[in-house]
């Protein structure tokens, strides 16, 4: 659930997407964890460092957020700046587990059609208002009903909500839903003060201009293009924390303006976009650096090609198989992002629940693609072009556009012209909409669960002139049954049999080009610790992170 | 005579705003039609950041945003809220344009600006001297200068100069307005402004200069050959009063020509120099609301410059008509 | 011929390093005859490398070769989107000062409208609208371009029609066609000529700009492609752009300098001194 | 007269490597006294310019002095340094310039260009001397003129102020270059009058350039004749007016414009052009000015009327409103009965073949990137003759105006003046024109040719039954060529009589004034002795 967003920035080329969180060393917390973060500081003690008081971390943040506010604009940018502001129900560990966090604990009644969550005490709002279970229903059922479409397909499913005392929440379901609890973790579900938005118009609500949350960090003043300042939540409600004193954020719109300011120290944190992947070697070399490709396991971004499936010959199969065939992945994580992230193997990311690890995709063979395109009928002509197709460049970083030259150069070598038709970001995801295109790039977010961050890519019901769908047109209706039956089966065992036969035929049928499993580095000093933990990088509140 | 002129001003400039509301309004008019045939709306801007949309999600946003009128109603609309000075709210920012735009002013203005007085003084100063031998060693130099300058492209100069000072020197910081992390007051803040503006104001002054370094030259050189400095030379005035006294003011006509257009457009920001020193200007907030489809904002600060350019083009013509003596009407 | 050298020197070193442009981009297709987009070994290879004499790129492309053939499309953009604005202008430029009036004001004040926005923002929201293309850079270039030309036909006009050779055509019956096409026209144009080889130099450096903000296209080599490529690259790689970046530095000094010397060239006044 | 102020001896002046000679001036010897007039007299090219330049050491770059010594008062100005030269500049010599319209800087009050040279010698300077200053050249309102800027004045005024500015420090020499070339006739007879005054209050020793004999008449008390660079007569103004012994000197002298002594010749009963009530207005700024204000005139058929005025009379607006090249606001203008202001573009098209134009400057009014053939060719081909025709019809035209017909293929730049003006009158007869509109066609040029081309008219004139409506500013030009002659002033024709009657018995005051401002008049008028010979 949830509704993040993929930091497709629309500035400058950079995308971008947020991270999130704290190091759970504990893999296994999960339900009932009550102080999850005393441990932590014991770990840490543990290894002779004690948690510092104090101290200014200076990080960047790219592109600018338009609005500081959750709900309103899901950008990473916006999600990594707010997510010390606002806090979720619970987060997640980097396997995906669930880490408590305004919920001390949760039970699900043996039908999955009743969710109770019993919340932490003395907790306040920055304006000295308690946080209570009524702030809970406001936000699932009012606030992010009305802002995001995900929580919508989620809170949808919800009967009744109740708060029977002003530290506990029921919901009850119309049927069960498997993947219901990933509707109030990480920074897709964080709780908003109902005083403050009980009014019609969210979107627009002034109270935007100076969010207030529950975090460990107050919102102190936003000079435009310029910086974010965040200063310590003295009535936080973890005693003693958080360590940090405040927290900058810095706006640097060149790549090569940020690398430097990270070089020379002037920050201490940079993440999502803000290094170009070039850049990865060098700053691994650099000693006072700690460079981290955790972070990301929520969030899943893959990168694939997308194929509008109603253009000849993209309809047929083979001729996506073949092109699939024709391209290095290895070359792309290596030589274009340096190492970070994996190559696919399918439609789901390994850290993504259900992922199936036996689905493979062919093998990159530039004869056998060849071959296969020469069955499928398509022979080259005098000049050894088998046709030509249009593609979409995406819009968001010298990578990206790297990426297609490197897929046009690739399909050059099987026969297939490629036509670029660059856009700006305003044009590309309209004309994504309009099906006017006949390949593209994207990179979608699984968020955790197969049914959650990628079923609509996949689903005939979802073939809508609305961008972020399946605007490629497949269909496949035993698909369209696998997902639909996943959605509601309770069984694990029952849920991984239905998904694994889905990826096979989502690699079969080859309705995206599956490329990488994309991971951005976090680049910190080494002095900053605790500042990856959870499976949400650096969108997480950052409470037990200090400066030694 | 010359109070007869002063007499005329108040009516001849009332004339000149009224020439000028009217541009501005089809100014208005033809920008709004121009960002509206763009391919791409705030909503589909909107959805593309968010990474997802639905059908529902996308009409209540274009609803929210107006879109869904037709287009001549939805000028209509604009334009009766711009009668107003109401340039409306940024979608993107949630926060009302002129707020948006004059919050970046003092930003703009000190890059621009700046750069623009040294580009002014230093392009004439060099200019005056260019011109004083033209073939010369000094002409040679100064003017292959100023052509090897406008030559390079503006985004590349500043690229040399971040790798120069910012790197290799670690001289100056290379991006950013003001040191944010330790609060600054007073001339401490004032002293940190100055060193983060240096390398921006550089690149952007070197760029500017060749055109008045050049323009001068020509227009000096121009004027050295005019009967007057002849009858000042018969008077026995030495070079240096000629060059400066008779040469310079009449050779700086052309100059303050150009320099009122440009003043008027130092408003609009330098896109290329805020990208490469992440300057909070408004030419990247204009590129920014460009991209995302911010159709109010960019409509207002489109507004915004056409209205200082008109109006420096106004400031111009009166400067013009306190300079020269000969110039009588506006 | 030396003694043309010794009067225009300038005009001769801009001629020769444009004429030398224009060699390399069509010599392009001889010495490098592949395409500039192939992947022809590892990345990152510094100039003088084996096989790579300017270096390779970010995708172990051949730098030279990019820079050959994007020599072509560089005149290209700036070639057409001159010629392209030259047209608008002075077709605008002719008709505000030769039929005067109201025309003319109109004319001017449409040419204010393009002067009041800043024209780099222009070119970029028209290319926007437009989609990025060749095309759409060559137009939006040209729109953004016109105005300056426009004035200066205009002044041109205004003045010549003063002069005593054009009444001359007038009272001789001559139409108002042939009066602008064979007296106004050819005597208006050495100005024009002077800034066309000024504005061949912007739209190089435009097209660059344009390139540098990921709004080139993204089909054909260009130079500008070469330094915004290059540019996030410029720790690991600096030749990535800075080469192509000297090839435009280059081009566009010698486009100023035929400039400058087919002003001194064109002028009369300038040229030959009038002797007592 | 008796003490020697300024010697030039040998004096020789290079020119670039690109001119059509080696040197502009050439072992040049002359000198001139303390109060006395010494007239240096040339045409255009001759090098009189430059000797004055030279002598002021403000020669540019490109034209060195190769030899020869200049001594003011003893001191040798070739070997001065620049900073000493600069200081006799203004204090021991003053010069004044041809072009009083651009000789002041327009942004400079009037005051405070003249208290400059005080300044840059050092001297401190009053309101009160500068007033003196302006009032000892005559200016009206000292105290309000200090305070204008020049283009408030008129070219009189301003050469006033040069003036003052040359004579401030009381220099001994005061260098003239053609001081009096572009002003009127009546200001020039008053500028003439003021240098003499001031040489004599003075005792000022004044070099004098001009190519004017009249002018020369008027004021010399010496002269020298130069040609191509070198000094061909030297002697006192009487010797060299009266008793020229160098043939070239002789030649100038003839070509000076004298009245046409031939019996009047009989006018025609039809009339060719009649204008009636003809009006004008122009804005200058929020100022009306009338350029022609109910003009009646009546040309006859093979009749030449030349319209004599000063500038702003408006004399070239009435010439160009018979073509239609300016509209006027009222009025009639009838060719052989038709009124041409009733016609529109096409209909006028017809009466271009039978009217033409003779512009002022043959610089200016030939096409410089055509050729000659192409610029006669364009009449008859914009009246539908053939390509080949029109060719032939140049080639013929440009035997009829004395050139060879191969000029057809040359280019403009490639004539002198005189030729140049030829080739204007071949384009204006290309056509076989009734009418011939000519304005101002010999002013631009030096005497000699100026009396080749007066020639030239009359002859064609009588050979081809030609009407003339001749514009001069120049009385003594009219006189020679007009059958009539109407006087200009401020819009209105004053007074309208045959040439002779005219001349010799003016009936306006105006006229009167200008027959008395002809230079050389009071020495012995060139139209008057003309008149009484005859």
């Amino acid at each position: 659930m949830s509704d993040f967003d993929p930091m497709r920035d629309s500035t400058h080329v950079r995308s971008y997407r947020s991270p999130s969180r704290r190091a759970l060393l504990k893999a296994g917390v999960a339900a009932a964890a009550t102080a999850p973060f005393l441990m932590r500081i014991d770990e840490a003690i543990a290894q002779g460092i004690t948690p510092k008081r104090g101290g200014t971390l200076t990080s960047l943040l790219t592109p600018e957020p338009p609005v500081l506010m959750i709900g309103v604009n899901a950008q990473g940018p916006t999600l990594t700046a707010v997510s010390k502001i606002f806090q979720p129900l619970f987060t997640y560990t980097p396997t995906l587990d669930f880490e408590p966090v305004l919920a001390k604990s949760w039970t699900i009644s043996d039908d999955k059609k009743v969710y109770t969550f019993h919340l932490q005490e003395n907790v306040k709002f920055h304006d000295g208002q308690p946080m209570t279970a009524d702030d809970v229903i406001f936000s699932a059922m009012k606030f992010w009903m009305t802002l995001s479409l995900r929580a919508r397909i989620i809170f949808a499913r919800i009967e009744k909500a109740e708060a029977p005392d002003p530290h506990t929440v029921v919901f009850t379901l119309k049927e069960p839903f498997a993947p219901f609890l990933y509707g109030f973790g990480g920074t897709g579900f964080m709780i908003v003060p109902k005083h403050l938005y009980d009014v019609a118009d969210l979107r627009n609500n002034p109270n935007n201009a100076k969010p207030v949350g529950t975090g460990p960090f107050k919102f102190v003043e936003w000079q435009r293009g310029s910086f974010i300042r965040l200063r310590r939540n003295e009535e936080y409600w973890k005693p003693n924390q958080p360590y940090l004193d405040e927290i900058v954020y810095r706006i640097v719109p060149d790549s090569q303006s940020r690398a430097l300011a990270l070089q020379s120290g002037q920050v201490q944190l940079a993440g999502g976009n803000d290094i170009e992947p070039f850049d990865l070697p060098r700053f691994q070399a650099q000693p006072n650096l700690s460079v981290t490709l955790k972070g990301w396991e929520y969030y899943g971004p893959l990168a694939w090609i997308d194929i509008n499936k109603r253009v000849k010959p993209l309809d047929d199969a083979r001729v996506r198989r073949a092109m699939s065939m024709a391209l290095d992945r290895n070359f792309i994580l290596q030589k274009l992002w340096f190492g970070s992230g994996k190559v696919a193997t399918g439609p789901l990311c390994e850290t993504t629940k259900f992922y199936d690890a036996s689905v493979k995709l062919p093998p990159f063979d530039l004869a056998a693609a060849n071959k296969l395109l020469d069955e499928a009928g398509h022979k080259p002509d005098a000049s050894g072009v088998r046709f030509t197709i249009r593609h979409l460049p995406l819009p968001y970083g010298e990578v990206w556009t790297r990426l297609s030259e490197y897929f046009r150069a690739s399909m050059q070598k099987i026969g297939i012209n490629v036509t670029m038709e660059t856009t700006d970001a305003g044009s590309h995801s309209a004309r994504m909409a309009k099906w006017d295109y006949e390949t593209s790039i994207n990179y979608i977010y699984q968020v955790g669960d197969a049914n959650i961050g990628m079923e609509q890519y996949f689903t005939s019901e979802n073939i809508k002139n609305v961008a972020f769908n399946n605007v490629g047109g497949y269909s496949n209706p035993r698909v369209d049954e696998l997902l639909a039956k996943s959605r509601y089966a309770i069984d694990p065992v029952e849920r991984q049999k239905l998904l694994s036969e889905f990826q096979r035929i989502a690699v079969d049928d080859m309705p995206y080009i599956y490329l990488l499993q994309m991971s951005f580095p976090t680049y910190y000093a080494k002095r900053l610790n605790n500042t990856v933990t959870t499976a949400m990088g650096i969108a997480d509140d950052f409470d037990d992170v200090f400066l030694a | 005579m010359s109070s007869n002129r002063l007499q005329a001003m108040p009516r001849l400039i009332g004339w000149r705003v009224l020439k000028m509301a009217a541009m501005v309004l089809a100014i208005v008019v033809v920008n709004f039609l121009l960002i509206h045939a763009a391919p791409g709306d705030p909503a589909s801007a909107i959805a593309g950041q968010s990474g997802q949309a639905d059908a529902e999600f996308m009409r209540q946003l274009r609803e929210q945003f107006g879109l869904d009128k037709p287009l001549p109603l939805q000028l209509w609309i604009y334009i009766e809220r711009v009668l107003t000075l109401d340039l409306g709210v940024s979608h993107r920012l949630q926060r009302p344009i002129l707020t948006v735009i004059f919050e970046r002013l003092p930003a703009t203005l000190l890059l621009t600006g700046t750069a623009f007085l040294i580009a002014l003084a230093s392009g004439v100063a060099l200019g005056v001297r260019a011109a004083r031998k033209p073939g010369g060693i000094a002409d040679t130099l100064i003017m292959g200068g100023s052509l090897f300058f406008y030559a390079t492209p503006l985004f590349l100069v500043g690229i040399v100069l971040v790798l120069v000072f910012g790197v290799w020197l670690n001289w100056l910081p290379t991006f950013g307005m003001e040191t944010v992390d330790m609060p600054l007051q007073g001339i401490a803040r004032a002293t940190d402004i100055a060193r983060h503006a240096v390398l921006p104001v550089i690149t952007l002054a070197v760029f500017y200069s060749a055109v008045y370094v050049r323009l001068t030259r020509a227009s000096m050189v121009e004027v050295s050959s005019y009967p007057f400095i002849k009858t000042a030379r018969a008077k026995g005035a030495s070079e240096t009063r000629i060059r400066w006294v008779h040469m310079l003011r009449n050779a700086l006509l052309p100059v303050i020509t150009l320099a009122g257009i440009q003043a008027g457009h130092l408003v609009g920001g330098s896109i290329l120099v805020e990208t490469v020193f992440a300057w909070p200007g408004i030419g990247s907030l204009a590129f920014e609301a460009l991209l995302a489809r911010d159709y109010d904002l960019l409509l207002g600060i489109f507004l915004c410059t056409s209205v200082v350019v008109l109006t420096f083009n106004l400031l111009t013509d009166l400067v013009y008509l306190a300079f020269d003596p000969r110039v009588q009407a506006l | 011929m030396r003694s043309f050298i010794r009067r225009y020197p300038r005009m001769v070193i801009g001629a020769s390093i444009i004429l030398a442009v224009i060699c390399l981009a069509i010599a392009a297709p001889i010495l490098f005859p592949f395409s500039p987009w192939e992947m022809r070994g590892a990345p990152f290879e510094p100039p003088g490398s084996p096989g790579f004499i300017l270096g390779s790129d970010a995708l172990g492309r051949d730098i030279a070769a990019g820079l050959a053939h994007g020599t072509w499309v560089s005149l290209l953009i700036g070639g057409v989107s001159t010629l392209a604005s030259l047209g608008i202008g002075i077709s605008l430029g002719a008709l505000a000062g030769y039929v005067g009036g109201r025309v003319d004001d109109a004319v001017m004040r449409f040419a204010e409208f393009f002067q009041t926005i800043p024209s780099f923002l222009l070119a970029i929201l028209l290319v926007a609208i437009f989609r990025p293309s060749i095309f759409s850079i060559i137009t939006a270039i040209a729109l953004v371009s016109w105005p300056p030309v426009a004035r200066v036909v205009r002044a041109e006009f205004l003045s010549l029609r003063k002069r005593e050779f054009v009444q001359a055509a007038e009272v001789l019956g001559v139409s108002h066609f042939r009066i602008v096409w064979q007296t106004l026209l050819p005597n208006a144009l050495p100005p024009v000529i002077v800034l066309g080889s000024l504005m061949v130099a912007n739209a190089v450096l435009t097209e660059s700009a344009l390139s540098f903000l990921g709004l080139g296209d993204a089909n054909w080599m260009s130079w500008g492609f070469l330094v915004g490529s290059g540019r996030s690259v410029i720790r690991i790689g600096w030749w990535i752009s800075v080469l192509p970046g000297v090839a435009i530095v280059i081009t566009v000094l010698g486009l100023n300098l035929l400039g400058e010397g087919l002003q001194t060239w064109l002028n009369p006044r300038l040229s030959k001194r009038d002797l007592p | 007269m008796t003490c020697k102020l300024l010697a030039v001896e040998q004096l020789s002046i290079g020119l670039p490597a690109y001119a059509d000679r080696a040197q502009a001036v050439s072992k040049v010897s002359f000198s001139l006294g303390e109060g006395e007039i010494l007239c240096v007299v040339g045409e255009s090219g001759s090098g009189k310019s430059m000797i004055a330049n030279s002598i002021m050491g403000l020669l540019s770059k490109e034209l060195p002095v190769l030899g020869g010594r200049i001594e003011l008062q003893g001191i040798d100005l070739l070997n001065q340094t620049p900073a000493q030269l600069r200081i006799l500049r203004g204090s021991r010599m003053g010069m004044v310039f041809q072009e009083p319209m651009a000789a002041l800087n327009p942004l400079m009050r009037i005051g405070d260009q003249i208290a400059e040279v005080f300044q840059v010698h050092g001297i401190a300077c009053s309101q009160e001397r500068v007033a003196d200053l302006l009032r000892a050249v005559n200016l009206p309102d000292p105290e309000v003129l200090v305070r204008v800027y020049p283009h408030m004045l008129s070219g009189g005024q301003r050469q006033r102020v040069v003036i003052a500015m040359a004579i401030a420090l009381e220099p001994s020499l005061l260098i003239a270059d053609e001081p009096t070339t572009a002003l009127d006739v009546t200001t020039q007879a008053q500028i003439l009058k003021l240098i003499r005054d001031i040489q004599r209050r003075r005792n000022t020793g004044v070099l004098f350039i001009t190519h004017d004999f009249g002018v020369v008449r008027e004021i010399a008390d010496r002269v020298i004749v130069m040609k191509d660079g070198e000094l061909v007569e030297h002697g006192s103004a009487d010797d060299v007016l009266e008793r020229p012994l160098h043939d070239y000197t002789k030649k100038l002298l003839a070509a000076v414009p004298r009245p046409n002594m031939d019996a009047p010749r009989p006018r025609a009963d039809r009339a060719i052009l009649q204008a009636s009530g003809l009006r004008k207005t122009y804005w200058r700024g929020s100022k009306e000015v009338a350029a022609l204000n109910d003009i009646s005139l009546d040309l006859r058929k093979g009749e030449t009327i030349g319209l004599v005025g000063e500038s702003g009379s408006g004399k070239s607006t009435l010439a160009r409103t018979i073509v239609n090249l300016v509209t006027p606001d009222s009025g009639e203008i009838r060719f052989e009965g038709t009124d041409l202001r009733s016609l529109s573009r096409k209909q006028w098209k017809p009466f271009r073949k039978r009217i033409q134009f003779l512009f002022q400057d043959p610089f200016e009014s030939l096409d410089p990137r055509r050729t000659v053939g192409d610029i006669i060719s364009d009449g008859p081909i914009a009246h539908g003759t053939s390509a080949a025709e029109a060719r032939a019809i140049a080639r013929e035209k440009l035997q009829l105006v004395g050139l060879d017909p191969s000029a057809v293929v040359r280019w403009p730049h490639e004539f002198s003046g005189g030729q140049r003006q030829r080739i204007g009158i071949a384009r204006a007869l290309a056509m076989n024109a009734e009418l011939l509109i000519a304005d101002e066609p010999v002013s631009a040029l030096d005497v000699s040719v100026q009396a080749q081309i007066l020639d030239l008219l009359e002859g064609l004139r009588d050979k081809l039954g030609l009407s003339m409506l001749f514009i001069t500013h120049d009385m003594r030009v009219a006189a020679q060529i007009c059958d009539r002659i109407a006087v200009m002033k401020l819009g209105e024709i004053v007074e309208e009589a045959p040439a002779r009657e005219l001349l010799s018995n003016p009936q306006h005051p105006y006229t009167r004034m200008l027959i008395a401002s002809v230079p050389g008049l009071a020495a012995g008028s060139v139209v008057g002795s003309a008149m009484e010979t005859s």
